[in-house]
């Protein structure tokens, strides 16, 4: 038995670690995603004031702060029964669009981007942010700038802080919107929708219009046939701020739909003894381990997911998109993990888009953006759709407001199944005879880059990361050679 | 700055000899990064002026790489995360012997941020608490994380949990500290431009003004007398006026300057995510001293009374951001134990 | 550079050597204390030849800081500061460890002992290393004196100065200066008059050139440090032209409105609405009250005004504020008496023929309302029995745990009175009969002889309830004779209750204008009770009479005297010196979060509006470092006691307890640093 | 835990004015007290910062005395107020911290009360003996697998062949 080890797997947010193990004809007999990282936030929140959540909870993740900031308002806004008015939804609504926008972003072009904008098997020097400013040129690379700008300028000018706003209360937010700044957001906002509507015309050239590129999407050993999770409106479209949670099952069928607070009857969370990040999965379905299919819980939460478990899109250009996504890939539902990162451009669509509708609602300047709870603090649920997959906060308090429990499940946790399968089904199909290079072990990384993981956020552990490394045992477990990547 | 000037500056800087950078995250949560590419169009002076040997959030650079650096190869390594598991540590000290000048880049290896909260607690009973009281966990053989577990085709290992989350000062020497969750963007900037000019303070200090923020806050101030704490939900309060003297327990006053005042600026009191300024040797202790000084009155049970219904937790009051790095570093810790509970009970149970 | 530190670890005989093996802290310091050159161990460190020690080795090895392990520094400071100066080493670069109060003399253990004194020796020259030349200030002294309070403690003040040639302000609440002294007959154990003996002093007091006499006037606010005071007076509007009047008293005969005195007269006899409190009033310019003048009542009558030869009557008269600078002040109060209706088993308000000794003192005074006869409140009767009861209100820790001094002698000076002019029988109720001064023994003595019924005992009641046909129409004492161990019970026609001295209602008012403190009981601290009587902790404020303390009119002149010598003292140096211990706001890093801002009692911080910083205005401040720590950014340094002091302190005395981790990184890295 | 054998270690901070008189007066009278508080003197209890127990405590005491004036009584008029305000605040941190109350006490003696003084160390002592040894330091040292698991990630990198590209 020869053990590959990738420690740890590279541009994404936080650590991991990827161990396959070669029988002897050196073809992988398994595969394990290990996260060696933990900090324990659902414990030391017991005891902190609940209006701390979302200011300490944020602290989970340096990329998706908004994310835990909007959960856990939300999740203020139940423990103290308290209706904010409709302002001041719409006011996180806003924020919370332009987030995800600029998230979204980041990741395409920093993270994810590289490997099609600059190739899966190009120089590792190269397959970077700078690298993908070298290839598309200035211009380009100031738009993606632009964008990342935009959206931190705006975050700042509305809760506080670009990262880790200081903004969310319960039933409402600390500080509303004058003309002056609702202009400049509109104003912003309208170029945020040309630079989505760009992205996709970009990803629609760069990948789609490269048959590898597309073989590779469409290729099976990228593909799993699991359930898909996503927050939905009224009408079942994509919905991030608010909604309904919807599972539909490989067969595209509707399977669940609940309210957030009663996320316990449908979510499990399992331990492994091998990582730090336990493994959720749909109750009712049941563990069967690390396997797809309808029998299996094994669920995944990322943009694809969202387009799959809803019907369509809230706004007139991403329902477009969305119809063109779904024709170009044969239905849905859609299971191809490559395909996530045409999703999340349709979504970068979508918010940009909610972003200039919010904006010009004439109610989002209004004055009543806060009321002052009068009830006794008691128990709360508060969900949004993170980035990286439905995010649930939910604290318990006693009288005084102060946490008795806390727990958190983080989008990219939904995913450390699928992940962990998504790798080892790459590495199965990429890995044979015990023959590895660098580029064939990038696209086996290209398997979980594509979920965006945020492992930071996942085990609420601290991101890091080490080189990407693979080593040779022999059947003794003797290591044997170790291939190492060279920066130029 | 346009994209002309941006050319010319990388020209100009790639004239003369590139500097070496390592930007590490250990016990971070990855915002001192995004903060890092909020300078924006900067980043291209940045790649003109050094070579980033090392930043695995963003570029490829391998820790295999650094380890057959010369030690002091690189230049300036900036490292933000507090030192959690022994992967940290491991890092931090090769990094420190790497580096010429090691900076503590943010909050979290600063003095410890939110995460050194953990502190009040030990390993045993945040692993207790994730992996079987929370309640969506489903772990009836009660499996704990081990440091090495046996599956089928080989052993598997993960980094030792430490009981104390340690500050990076605790760790290995520290050049210079770079506060704030996260740094400011424009911080980080005048940072750089600081050591690329080699314009640096004296080893061991910080890298920022010395004022706190309340330099920076437009409120009206006048004398204060408190007799009643209020927590953020309990009242709305008037734009103009100094939070602290509305009851809110704003930390500005005795918080390093460097955000320009942000929070107040949307009516939130400040937290506190500079740390203290100047000299001051422990966050809380400044804060606490300075806002019982002020309590309005001079009868114990009064006193008492006021600090209690006001501040119902001290700890994550005064020490939000600094538990890690205060001169008590952490709780008081239950004897210790092994967290990882029995290895054979669990060692078989994936 | 690193310092040179001399250790002095004095013997002081065997008081410490005999406990404390001084030479093995010697030893120590040299061996364990960095930077320690010299450590040295002395018989007596305080003996010339001593401090010739410390210059030497300031001069031969260079010492650039000096630790001496003695005495209090309460004792021996200066002494080894002043050693320090003519070493020609800044004084402040000293710092003395108490091994001796704080440890031979406490400690039974000689090994405990030992080792405390080492911890103490590392404090101090851990904390010394930190300690940084200072320099006093000095300022000029305004030569002209606040006396606050006309009793005679104020007015023999006044003239010790005045007749220096030194100006005074003499400041009264009342109408009048005098004091309670002017309402008495006769004054203990010499039974000379009282007015005859005070009123030469009172009017030559109003006579003075050097004095500037204000009565009826009240201290507003007291600004400024010593040397330079800034006072604001309210002079209450007596509705008389001061300087038209010619004290001719017309008004007051005329004035047809009578009320009666409870100021001067106690309450025993009837004033006008215009009134001087007594003949012999200084200044005798009377004093309108408007409490119960007709015209302020009805608009009507204005017979003053219509009468005045000189027209001076002004009813328009307001308060006005008199500002004036002087450079030291000497607070007089004095004191009230005790309110007797505060035990009401004793009958006070409720039985006719209870009075206080205060009223007792006007019903015998010659001046008084009954021109010296004793009579009871029918104005005729008198008495054939009376009863004095001493320790009321005093001794009693219901009301007030400490002895009021005068009483047992007024007491006596009262039963000598009764005997003489009514020869009535006395029984005199006492606790413990205290006559500890000159002359006062033997006044008791002359007493016993006249025939004063001694009863030790502290009574349980006064009633009117009688139980026998001869208690019928008398007030009954009840108390236990603790000498017989029996209940008696006394019918008598009088009783005289003893009422304590307290402190004046508004005293710890003033105390925090002058920014001086009081006892528990109210009565102002003296900087040191034995040593330093009559001045106070604020340089440049002295206090003196029963302001301080329950005394009688001898010890009260004796502190008017004392305190103007020291502040004449004052007035001839010329300059003051101010301890540079003082706190100082680093204005570069201030943000001006005004947290310090209503730290300081002496008001020292000042906020700038403009800068907005906060600034301490050193002369004002006393050093006391509340700010220093109130500072949420630790901007505020406290010369002397700063933080890297202290800091060095703690951890000097904590040399031998555990040392947290360090930094790991060093030392265990060295496994981990192959790779 | 109580050690018949452990002689705590205490910081006593005294006022110059009163408290420190106190045992200035304890010393003349001969009033003999535990030897374990090792007195710092400020000049007004309203001079100390909770930095300076804190620091204390880190650095290895078992106990920390705070010694003034009594209320009302303070030679800097007002001042030792602040000093009680500040230390009900330091208890309120350190009961949640995990350090027992009866460590930091607060004590008002007048430079008249050396016998009170003497006692409010002996009880202080008494108190903090039957509490044991605080030795805060030891609260961070982490076990040995911490060593361990540092050489662990060594060797691994270390037994790894190189392999020319």
């Amino acid at each position: 038995m020869k053990r590959i080890s990738i420690d740890p797997i590279t541009r994404l947010e936080g650590h991991g670690r990827i161990d396959i193990f070669l029988d002897d004809q050196g073809d992988v007999a398994n595969c394990y995603l290990q996260i060696p990282e933990l900090r324990g936030f659902e414990k030391f929140c017991v005891g902190r004031p609940v209006e701390e959540m979302p200011n300490l909870t944020q602290r989970i993740c340096g990329v998706c702060p908004e994310a835990h900031h909007i959960a856990a308002t939300k999740a203020l806004d139940n423990v103290f029964h308290v209706d904010p008015p409709p302002a001041a939804k719409k006011l996180r609504e806003l924020l919370y669009s332009i987030f995800v926008a600029t998230d979204h972003t980041t990741h395409f072009y920093a993270l994810g981007g590289p490997d099609f904008v600059v190739g899966p098997d190009a120089p590792a020097a190269e397959r970077n942010i700078i690298g993908v400013i070298q290839k598309v040129g200035m211009d380009i690379a100031g738009r993606v700038l632009k964008m990342r700008r935009d959206g931190h300028k705006l975050i700042k000018m509305m809760a506080g802080r670009a990262i880790h706003p200081n903004w969310g209360l319960p039933g409402g937010v600390s500080c509303g919107l004058n003309e002056e700044k609702r202009a400049e957001i509109e104003k912003l906002g309208r170029d945020a929708v040309e630079f989505a509507k760009f992205s996709l015309q970009l990803f629609n050239d760069v990948v789609l219009g490269n048959s590898t590129y597309v073989d590779l999407i469409k290729h099976d050993m990228y593909a799993h046939q699991t359930y898909n999770m996503g927050t939905v409106d009224e009408n079942n479209h994509v919905n991030f701020y608010d909604g309904k949670i919807r599972v539909v099952g490989p067969d595209g069928k509707e399977r669940f739909k609940y309210d957030g607070k009663d996320y316990q009857e449908y979510v499990a969370e399992r331990v492994e003894p091998w990582s730090y990040l336990k493994f959720p999965y749909l109750k009712q379905v049941g563990w069967k381990g690390l396997v797809d299919g309808i029998d299996s819980g094994v669920y995944r939460a990322t943009p694809l997911s969202r387009l799959n478990a809803a019907d369509g899109m809230a706004t007139p250009l991403a329902q477009q998109e969305y119809q063109r996504f779904y024709e170009t890939l044969g239905g849905k539902p859609v299971q191809p993990t490559l395909a996530t990162h045409w999703a999340r451009l349709i979504e970068v669509l979508y918010v940009t888009e909610n972003w200039v509708r919010l904006a010009t609602d004439p109610e989002i300047t209004s004055s009543e953006y806060r009321v002052l709870p009068t009830e006794t603090p008691t128990e709360g649920v508060g969900c949004v759709e993170a980035p990286r997959g439905t995010l649930t906060h939910h604290y318990v308090t006693d009288e005084r407001g102060l946490v008795t429990k806390a727990n958190l499940i983080v989008g990219t946790t939904n995913n450390n199944a699928p992940i962990c399968m998504s790798v080892k089904k790459a590495a199965q199909g990429l890995i044979k005879k015990g023959e590895v290079n660098e580029g064939l072990l990038n696209m086996v990384e290209m398997a979980f880059r594509a979920y965006d993981p945020c492992f930071g956020c996942a085990a609420h552990t601290l991101p890091g990361q080490m080189p990407l490394e693979v080593r040779l045992r022999d059947p003794q477990g003797n290591l044997v050679q170790r291939l190492t990547q060279y920066v130029d | 700055m346009s994209k002309t000037e941006n050319m010319a500056a990388t020209e100009a800087a790639e004239a003369k000899s590139k500097g070496k950078l390592a930007i590490y995250w250990a016990a971070s949560c990855g915002g001192c990064e995004i903060s890092t590419l909020g300078i924006d169009t900067k980043i291209l002076d940045l790649a003109a002026a050094f070579d980033i040997v090392f930043c695995p959030c963003i570029t490829d650079g391998k820790t295999r790489d650094v380890e057959k650096m010369a030690d002091g190869e690189i230049d300036v390594c900036l490292f933000n995360g507090g030192i959690r598991t022994s992967e940290n540590e491991y890092m931090a000290q090769l990094l420190r012997r790497k580096s010429k000048v090691l900076v503590a880049f943010g909050s979290c290896a600063t003095e410890g941020c939110i995460p050194g909260l953990a502190n009040l607690h030990d390993r045993k009973s945040i692993f207790d608490n994730t992996y079987q009281e929370t309640c969506s966990t489903d772990n009836e053989a009660g499996v704990r994380p081990q440091s090495v577990t046996q599956v089928p085709e080989g052993d598997l290992h993960l980094p030792v949990f430490y009981d104390t989350l340690r500050t990076l000062d605790q760790t290995v020497k520290v050049d210079y500290y770079l506060p704030g969750c996260p740094p400011e963007s424009d911080r980080i900037w005048e940072a750089i431009e600081a050591i690329m000019a080699g314009q640096l303070p004296p080893p061991g200090s910080v890298i920022g003004s010395n004022t706190t923020v309340c330099d920076f806050c437009n409120r009206t101030r006048s004398e204060k007398k408190i007799k009643e704490f209020k927590r953020t939900w309990e009242v709305i309060p008037d734009p103009d006026t100094c939070l602290l003297e509305q009851g809110l327990v704003c930390c500005g006053p005795a918080t390093r300057a460097g955000c320009g005042c942000l929070c107040p600026q949307v009516n939130s009191p400040c937290i506190g995510c500079y740390g203290p300024p100047g000299d001051a040797q422990d966050f809380g202790a400044r804060l606490m001293s300075a806002l019982a000084s002020v309590i309005d009155s001079n009868d114990p049970r009064e006193i008492q009374a006021i600090i209690e219904r006001g501040i119902p937790d001290p700890v994550g009051t005064f020490y939000r951001f600094s538990l890690a790095g205060s001169l008590l570093r952490r709780g008081k810790r239950p004897e210790a134990e092994n967290g990882h509970g029995q290895q054979a009970a669990t060692g078989g149970a994936s | 550079m690193a310092e040179r530190v001399g250790v002095y670890v004095c013997h002081c005989g065997s008081n410490i050597a005999g406990k404390v093996d001084v030479a093995d802290v010697a030893k120590f310091a040299s061996e364990h204390i960095k930077d320690v050159v010299v450590a040295r161990d002395y018989k007596f460190m305080c003996s010339d030849l001593g401090q010739k020690m410390v210059e030497e080795d300031i001069k031969k090895e260079g010492l650039t800081r000096v630790v001496v392990a003695a005495c209090s520094p309460h004792l021996h400071e200066k002494t080894f500061r002043r050693a320090c100066s003519n070493g020609g080493l800044n004084p402040y670069l000293l710092d003395m460890t108490n091994i001796r109060e704080h440890c031979s003399w406490v400690h039974k253990d000689p090994v405990a002992a030992t080792e405390k004194a080492k911890s103490l020796v590392s404090a101090s020259a851990e904390r010394v290393k930190f300690q940084q030349p200072l320099e006093p200030m000095y300022v000029d002294v305004n030569p002209t004196t606040l006396v606050v309070g006309g009793g005679i403690a104020g007015l023999q003040a006044t003239l010790e100065l005045a007749d220096a040639g030194h100006k005074v302000v003499l400041v009264e609440r009342l109408p009048s200066i005098g004091g309670h002294m002017a309402q008495f007959d006769k004054t203990f154990p010499t039974l000379d008059c009282s007015a005859c003996i005070l009123t030469p002093k009172m009017s030559e007091v109003g006579q003075h050139e050097n004095v500037r006499l204000l009565t009826y006037a009240e201290l507003e606010e007291v600004t400024g440090s010593v040397g330079n005071f800034h006072v604001k007076i309210r002079q209450k509007a007596r509705k008389v032209d001061f300087d038209l009047c010619t004290g001719c008293g017309i008004c007051v005969e005329k004035c047809p409105r009578k009320v009666v005195d409870t100021e001067f007269e106690a309450g025993m006899g009837m004033r006008k609405a215009i009134y001087m409190p007594f003949p012999q009033a200084v200044p005798r310019v009377p004093v309108l009250d408007t409490e119960s003048c007709i015209w302020f009542e009805r608009q009507r009558c204005q017979t003053c005004e219509k009468l005045c030869p000189t027209k001076a009557i002004r009813f328009d008269q307001e308060d006005e504020i008199i500002e004036v600078d002087v450079g030291n002040i000497i607070i007089a109060t004095g004191w009230k008496p005790f309110d007797c209706t505060k035990i009401p088993q004793y009958g006070y308000g409720r039985l006719p023929n209870v009075y206080t000794g205060m009223e007792f003192e006007r019903l015998c005074n010659a001046a008084g309302p009954t021109s010296g006869k004793i009579v009871l409140r029918d104005g005729k009767t008198v008495p054939k029995s009376v009863a004095i009861i001493h320790c009321v209100g005093s001794r009693d820790l219901n009301h007030n745990p400490y002895c009021s001094g005068i009483c047992c002698m007024a007491a006596l000076k009262f039963a000598h009175l009764l005997i003489e002019k009514t020869g009535a029988q006395v029984y005199s109720f006492y606790i413990d009969i205290r006559t500890n001064q000159k002359d006062y023994e033997e006044f008791y003595q002359r007493l016993l002889q006249e025939g004063v019924h001694f009863v030790r005992g502290k009574v349980s009641e006064v009633t009117d309830a009688t139980r026998r046909p001869d208690e019928t129409g008398k007030t009954i004492v009840q108390c236990e004779d603790t000498l017989t161990g029996r209940q008696e019970r006394y019918p008598v026609d009088m009783v005289i209750l003893m009422g304590a001295l307290e402190p004046q209602f508004d005293a710890r008012e003033l105390g925090l204008k002058c920014g001086i403190s009081c006892s528990m009981a109210g009565f102002y601290t003296e900087r040191h009770p034995k040593l330093d009587p009559v001045a106070t902790m604020t340089d440049g404020i002295f206090i003196a009479g029963v302001c301080q303390g329950p005394k009688d009119i001898p010890a009260s002149v004796v502190q008017g005297a004392a305190a103007a010598a020291r502040v004449a003292g004052m007035i001839t140096k010329g300059k003051v010196m101010i301890e540079p211990i003082v706190a100082s706001i680093r204005e570069e890093d201030c943000s001006g979060c005004r947290i310090c801002n209503n730290m300081c009692p002496y008001n020292a911080i000042e906020f700038d509006e403009t800068r907005a910083v906060s600034r301490v205005i050193t002369a004002l401040c006393k050093g006391c470092g509340t700010c220093v720590s109130a500072c949420p950014a630790g901007v505020i340094e406290g010369a002397h006691f700063n933080n890297s002091q202290i800091f060095a302190e703690i951890e000097g005395a904590l040399w031998d307890a555990v040392p947290p981790a360090g930094v790991p990184g060093e030392s265990e890295s060295a496994g981990v640093s192959a790779s | 835990m109580s050690d018949d054998s452990f002689e705590p270690k205490i910081v006593g901070f005294l006022c110059n004015w009163c408290s420190y008189r106190a045992a200035d007066l304890a010393g003349t009278a001969r009033i003999s007290h535990a030897p374990n508080v090792r007195i710092i003197r400020v000049m007004c209890s309203g001079r100390v910062d909770p930095t300076f127990v804190l620091k204390a405590l880190s650095l290895g005491a078992d106990g920390v005395m705070i010694a003034g004036c009594h209320p009302g009584e303070c030679h800097y008029i007002e001042q030792n107020y602040k000093a009680m305000r500040r230390y009900y605040m330091l208890q309120h941190t350190l009961k949640a911290m995990g350090v027992e109350e009866q460590r930091v006490q607060l004590v008002w003696a007048s430079a008249a009360e050396g016998q009170q003084l003497a006692d409010a160390i002996d009880k202080l002592v008494a108190d903090v003996k039957a509490l044991g040894p605080l030795g805060w330091s030891k609260n961070w040292a982490e076990n040995g697998d911490r060593i361990r698991a540092l050489e662990d990630i060594v060797n691994e990198h270390k037994e790894a062949l190189e392999v020319p590209r």
